[in-house]
């Protein structure tokens, strides 16, 4: 049926990828630094339906349904963690918590 | 009869052990008893030895007592050899030995010490009498090392002034830098020669090696280095003035009558290598004279009469270098007994004037003793004949025949022991004059008993006639071959022995008529100088100090704290650096954390795609 | 005409993004985030794989974007922060992680290429997942589960102590 | 079975110190001077010649007394295997004396944790006689760690003021040296494996195996830079001085008179028959390591301003000289090394002994509070004298012998090295009289009265004395009971000459 190239799907994921990456590390906002998270979560399960077509397998769909159950569990954790974050510290910004440092 | 001989150098060391472990209880009486007593004995048993040698054969006589060390070819036993020459030392090192114990005796009384002072002296006597006796190089370098430790302990007795403490390892440390040249040429002869036992050893020497070949030529040097240092010649003499700094019969014994004649031994012992050595034995006879010359000058201008002393026992060393230097072998050791008998005179009569003034050394201090001494003075007067080798006293008779014989060997070396004796005869009778006669300085309010009188009496006695007595050295020593001293010139016969009266005339004309007066000199600029010179012995201890002595000391406190511990501190330092530099990776910055994985991420790929 | 609808989603997907990671406002940021996820749907549909595209849109742009709001409004995202958003926004800050991005994306692209052309579309049915899912994939399964549920604990544990603080005149 | 006796008879000993610390402070002591008295009894009658152990086994070299061995990984070819031949009699004995030494110093210097603090003492012994016994290279490594780690803990608990860093010195230099020992030891069975196909870590067994003159030389230098460093030899023996500095009385003296005769031991026992040839290409370059450390050592010890370094350089100095000696090759050197391994343990032993007894007295290490103390304390002045003068190698004592056979072996080999070494013969009073004059000469000081020596005090001095003049005039004892060993560790397998 459809005839979308492989390739155009890969790149697809992976323009996603990056541009969730650069959301990572370009924000400091902690709620959008998740969020581009789930964007580049989203670009893997890209690339997993994508490879999963080109074969014509249902394992492609089965790591998508794993990815979505990882973000669904590490959004919830997340936005716990941001919740507690924000209320010890008074502030979303991610640069502002590293109390972790060496 | 002869296997008496072990106790003679056990019974001091006996008398040393026994001072070591109960001196501190012991009443002074008792602890003299045994130190006096000691040495008292070991000299009957020469006595007694001695005699029964001379009267027989004289062939020498083997004493092996133990094994010390033995392994592969190398057997060292603790032996003992006999022969003429290891009698006359053992009659210097315990009747000269025991006339000075028994001096000390009273001269020491008042000293909180007295036993630590017998003791050391025992020890010394122990260790002089093993080297003397010694049948092997190692047994003798066990002695040689022994005297050395005694003459360290002894400088240093007086230990609560740091001075002394810094004459004493001055003597250690430079007497061992002879030491250890003499190590090296036992090493040297062992290696090449497979043995250490003297007489083997000059036996596979002459039998092995060529005359004037470098293997005995560097040997000979080595021991030579070792003599040196021992007996305080060029360029190693700067210790013993200083080691006038331990109390006056130890500066008899030790640096007047025996150790410092060890070095003339050892050439003696081994003479055979010298022999064979040509070159080494000229280097013997020039740093004789040289040194002769040398430290008589400094002994004119001195005003310590205990440095003076030294300087003229470093002078008269000189003079029995300049005879082993041209093979008159039994000249130097004849010598070497007429020296400790008026040197270890001297010593004890300045030690007489010395304990009257309360440790007082300057001479220009004294005077006018003559009276109130007469028997420092008449001992003085007859040590100081002795000395400057005026007829029929010891010194001539000894002194004229190394003369002689350095004429038929080389007349330059002749000139410059003409030369010293001259200069012998002026500061010598500088020094009498000076004390004995003019006005009275002081009054003196102590007086010399019983015990420090004999021994006076005694070595003015040996001082005097002990040119006559006749040491049978041919058997050791080959007689002199080409050069007999009864047929030389007349005219030398007259200058050799005017020289030293010429001496005394100018001494006479300076410091008794008060014709000339040195005073004069005091004002000019150069000579000034020259006394600055000769004051401070040539300046040699000034080069010492700026040349090696510094350097080292400075070098030392440079790397006090180890220099190569820096190169591990430095490792541990970049580590620490390290250790910061990645801990400070660790902001706790969770983009900053991202971004490294993305980094990583990249430089991943990279390589994936680059391989 | 699928390929053509695969580039018209595609951009959008691509712009939604790019607007998603430039807001100030986070709400707005979210919004877009949701229109990218649908697009990104829509492309799980053109590739054959309906199942995940349903999954797509109510798990993803459903469920868990519902929680994102919620968050949001509780921390009251309000007017004083999009001031602090601007001041963070200098092209300084993101220039430097865009080029790394840029590198990385480089290289996939590169990876990509290498791989060679082949055509997507098979129709993978919700069947032959659920067969695969509780056949070969049973362990991921239950290790999924394992994993919801320890977010559930994790988030519960997180949130407790908020409500214990924010009880009028209770403990903090 | 007397030897694993040695060992366990030591350990047991400390345990049980360690638990009667409940019984208070007096109890450790009095188990630790039964367990030595045990000790004694069993090596005392092996040194007579004919003792219990000396039973004759087949298929070894005569040198060898007794040997016991015990299958531990049999998979890896690793046994519990335990041999002793004169050399490492002769060190157990020294082990066991300054043993006792080291008790004796302690006995009022430890006053907390003595428990602990005994324990610590045997167990360190118990890993140095275990070093000296083992024939199996894992064993022998393993009792190489189980040697350390206790003198680590004699430093870093009971040491002075600057313990730690002295303590984690120590332990650093030794464990990155035997981390290469170890590598060496694997490479070498694994080598020993491809050549014959099964895994041994038995001396005997690889004793004589063909390694390529390559790996001989890397593996050589595996061992030898282990044992340097614990020797130590210049440039590795900056742990030394700040180790001994630190220590308590007691660890200073088993570090000096034992710890570092392990190195030696080492050199001996298996860098020269493992690698013979490796070995006899690198002796120029170790003869000048150990004429260098000889030098370098006494300089630096001239500059030392406390006690304990000073003493502490002048061990390096001496340790230079066994260097110098075991790679002279020859048996007369050889065996000068092992005196001056005895003789060095007796004397700097007694040296630390006596800095400790006067730190304990004026409470300082520093030759500036010192001075004068010779009309105070005349005892222990005269000991104080009567070991520097060994320690600077006065004849009749037992440094000389060592000094000088080591010296007359090695102008054999290398006649110019050697009289650079002889230099030191220059140093030592140099810096050995410094001692005496600083400490004991000098101006009287105002100070708290002193006591001079007990009774305990004495006796152990005492001993030290009696053993370094009976090495210093009758060294044949130990030459002979070490000869047979020395002849087939040296010369049977390596008949060349330098």
């Amino acid at each position: 049926m459809s005839g979308v190239p492989a390739e155009m799907g890969l790149m697809l994921s992976a323009l996603l990828f990056v541009l969730g990456l650069i959301g990572v590390l370009a924000r400091r906002n902690l709620i959008m630094i998740l969020m581009s998270l789930e964007v580049m979560l989203n670009a893997t399960g890209l690339a997993f339906i994508v490879a999963g077509s080109k074969w014509g397998q249902a394992d492609g769909q089965v790591l998508f349904l794993l990815v979505l159950t990882l973000a669904a569990a590490e959004v919830g954790i997340g936005l716990g963690l941001a919740l507690q974050i924000f209320h010890r510290f008074k502030t979303l910004d991610a640069d502002s918590i590293n109390q972790m440092q060496g | 009869m002869f296997n008496l001989l072990v106790w003679v150098p056990i019974i001091p060391l006996l008398g040393f052990l026994l001072l070591v472990f109960y001196g501190g209880r012991l009443a002074k009486g008792r602890g003299a008893l045994i130190g006096v007593g000691s040495v008292g004995i070991s000299a009957l048993l020469v006595a007694l030895i001695g005699f029964e040698f001379l009267q027989g054969s004289m062939a020498p006589y083997r004493l092996t007592l133990a094994s010390w060390i033995v392994s592969g070819e190398l057997s060292i036993p603790f032996g003992f050899y006999l022969d003429a020459l290891s009698v006359t030392m053992l009659f210097v090192v315990t009747g000269v030995g025991f006339l000075i114990h028994l001096y000390a005796a009273e001269f020491m009384e008042e000293d909180a010490g007295y036993a630590r002072f017998f003791a050391y002296m025992n020890l010394f006597v122990a260790a002089m009498l093993v080297l003397v006796l010694a049948d092997n190089l190692m047994l003798l370098y066990l002695g040689w090392e022994g005297v050395g430790l005694g003459s360290y302990l002894l400088i240093g007795f007086w230990y609560q002034n740091p001075d002394n403490g810094y004459a004493a390892r001055k003597a250690f440390v430079m007497t061992r830098v002879g030491d250890t040249a003499l190590a090296l040429g036992m090493f040297l002869l062992f290696t090449e020669l497979h043995t250490l036992d003297i007489q083997s050893l000059l036996g596979r020497a002459q039998s092995q090696w060529s005359p004037g070949s470098l293997l005995p030529i560097v040997a000979a040097a080595l021991l030579l280095g070792g003599a040196v240092g021992k007996s305080a010649q060029l360029p190693l003499q700067t210790w013993l003035p200083d080691a006038m700094a331990g109390p006056t019969p130890v500066s008899a014994l030790i640096h007047a009558a025996t150790m410092v004649t060890a070095g003339v031994y050892l050439i003696a012992r081994t003479h055979a290598l010298f022999e064979l050595a040509p070159p080494v034995q000229y280097t013997v006879a020039g740093i004789g004279s040289i040194t002769l010359l040398m430290a008589g000058c400094s002994a004119l201008v001195q005003t310590d009469i205990k440095r003076i002393l030294a300087y003229s026992t470093i002078s008269q060393i000189g003079y029995m270098f300049l005879a082993l230097g041209v093979g008159a072998w039994s000249a130097a050791i004849f010598h070497l007994l007429t020296h400790a008998f008026f040197k270890a005179l001297l010593f004890l009569a300045a030690g007489a004037v010395i304990f009257s003034f309360h440790h007082e050394h300057d001479i220009f201090r004294m005077g006018g003793l003559r009276k109130a001494m007469p028997l420092a003075f008449w001992s003085f007067m007859i040590g100081s004949a002795a000395l400057t080798a005026l007829p029929f006293t010891s010194g001539y008779y000894s002194k004229h025949e190394i003369l002689l014989a350095a004429y038929a060997a080389s007349p330059l070396l002749w000139v410059a022991g003409c030369l010293g004796a001259l200069i012998t005869g002026i500061y010598s009778f500088r020094l009498v004059f000076v004390v004995f006669f003019g006005k009275p300085a002081q009054e003196i309010d102590k007086t010399i008993g019983g015990r420090m009188r004999i021994p006076l009496l005694l070595l003015s006695v040996l001082a005097l006639c002990g040119g006559l007595l006749k040491i049978p050295l041919e058997s050791v020593f080959p007689a002199l071959s080409e050069q007999n001293p009864g047929h030389s010139d007349a005219l030398v016969s007259i200058i050799t022995l005017a020289a030293p009266i010429l001496g005394v005339t100018i001494a006479v004309l300076f410091y008794l008529a008060g014709t000339y007066s040195a005073a004069n000199f005091v004002n000019l600029q150069w000579a000034r100088r020259i006394n600055r010179l000769l004051l401070t012995g040539w300046g040699l201890d000034a080069t010492y100090h700026f040349v090696l002595i510094r350097p080292f000391k400075i070098l030392a406190a440079l790397n006090k704290d180890d220099e190569v511990d820096k190169l591990y501190l430095g490792i541990a330092g970049l580590s620490l650096q390290l250790h910061r530099a990645a801990s400070a990776t660790q902001t706790g910055r969770i983009r900053w954390y991202a971004s490294s994985m993305a980094w990583g991420a990249v430089v991943v790929l990279a390589i994936g795609l680059l391989s | 005409m699928s390929l053509i609808l695969f580039y018209i989603t595609s951009a959008v997907a691509v712009f939604a993004t790019v607007m998603m990671v430039t807001r100030l406002n986070a709400v707005h940021g979210l919004l877009y985030l949701i229109l990218s996820l649908l697009a990104v749907g829509m492309i799980f549909f053109l590739l054959g794989a309906y199942f995940a595209a349903v999954l797509e849109v109510i798990i993803y742009a459903g469920a868990i974007m519902v929680l994102f709001v919620f968050v949001i409004m509780m921390l009251n995202q309000g007017h004083k922060t999009l001031a602090q958003e601007r001041a963070w926004l200098k092209p300084g800050i993101w220039i430097g992680p865009s080029l790394l991005a840029l590198i990385l994306f480089a290289e996939m692209l590169v990876i990509i290429a290498h791989g060679g052309s082949a055509e997507t579309g098979h129709v993978v049915s919700a069947s032959q997942v659920g067969m695969a899912l509780y056949g070969p994939y049973l362990i991921a399964v239950e290790l999924a589960s394992i994993l919801l549920l320890a977010g559930l604990v994790g988030a519960y544990h997180l949130g407790k102590p908020i409500l214990k603080m924010t009880r009028p005149g209770g403990e903090p | 079975m007397i030897l694993p006796l040695l060992i366990v008879v030591l350990f047991i000993g400390g345990l049980a110190a360690w638990i009667s610390e409940q019984w208070g402070p007096e109890a450790p002591r009095w188990t630790v001077i039964a367990t030595l008295a045990f000790e004694t009894l069993l090596v005392a009658p092996q040194l007579t010649g004919n003792g219990v152990a000396s039973i004759p086994f087949s298929g070894r070299p005569a040198a060898w007394l007794a040997e016991f061995d015990l299958p531990w990984i049999p998979r890896f070819g690793i046994g519990f295997h335990l041999a002793v031949d004169g050399l490492s009699l002769l060190l157990i004995a020294l082990t066991v004396l300054l043993g006792w030494m080291a008790v004796s110093c302690s006995w009022t210097e430890i006053d907390k944790r003595t428990g602990f603090f005994y324990f610590n003492l045997l167990a360190c012994l118990a890993g140095t006689v275990g070093v000296f016994l083992a024939v199996d290279l894992f064993l022998f490594f393993l009792f190489w760690e189980v040697m350390i780690i206790p003198m680590y803990f004699l430093i870093s608990i009971w040491g002075h003021e600057n313990r730690t860093y002295a303590a984690i010195k120590f332990v650093i230099f030794t464990q990155v040296s035997s981390l290469l020992m170890l590598l060496a030891i694997i490479v070498l069975v694994l080598a020993n494996y491809q050549h014959s196909g099964a895994f041994t870590f038995d001396y005997f067994a690889l004793l004589n195996i063909p390694l390529p003159p390559e790996l001989a030389d890397w593996l050589m230098l595996g061992f030898l830079i282990a044992f340097t460093v614990k020797l130590p030899a210049v440039p590795f023996h900056t742990w030394l001085p700040d180790a001994h500095t630190q220590a308590p009385t007691g660890g200073s003296v088993i570090l000096a008179g034992v710890l570092l005769k392990t190195g030696a031991y080492g050199l001996l026992r298996f860098v020269i028959p493992l690698f013979p040839d490796a070995a006899h290409r690198f002796a120029p370059i170790a003869m000048a390591l150990g004429a260098i450390s000889v030098l370098y050592a006494a300089a630096t010890a001239f500059a030392q301003s406390d006690i304990k370094r000073l003493i502490a350089y002048t061990s390096i100095s001496h340790m230079g000289f066994i260097l110098l000696g075991v790679f002279s090759w020859n048996m007369l050197a050889v065996q000068g090394a092992v005196v001056t391994m005895i003789a060095h343990g007796l004397s700097a032993g007694a040296l630390f002994m006596l800095a400790g007894f006067l730190q304990q007295r004026l409470h300082t290490r520093e030759f500036a509070n010192m001075g004068g103390l010779w009309p105070e304390i005349p005892k222990l002045s005269g000991f104080m004298l009567f070991f520097v003068m060994a320690t600077l190698g006065l004849p009749g004592l037992g440094n000389f012998v060592g000094e000088f056979l080591v010296l007359l072996g090695a102008f054999k080999a290398n006649a110019i090295l050697t009289a650079v070494a002889a230099l030191a013969l220059i140093l030592a009073p140099v810096y050995a009289l410094i001692i005496v004059q600083k400490a004991c000469h000098g101006p009287w000081q105002k100070r708290p009265a002193l006591t001079d020596c007990g009774l305990r005090e004495l006796a152990s001095l005492g001993v030290l004395v009696l053993a370094s003049v009976w090495l210093g005039l009758h060294p044949q004892t130990v030459l002979d009971i070490s000869a047979p060993a020395l002849q087939q560790a040296v010369l049977n397998l390596n008949p060349r000459e330098p």
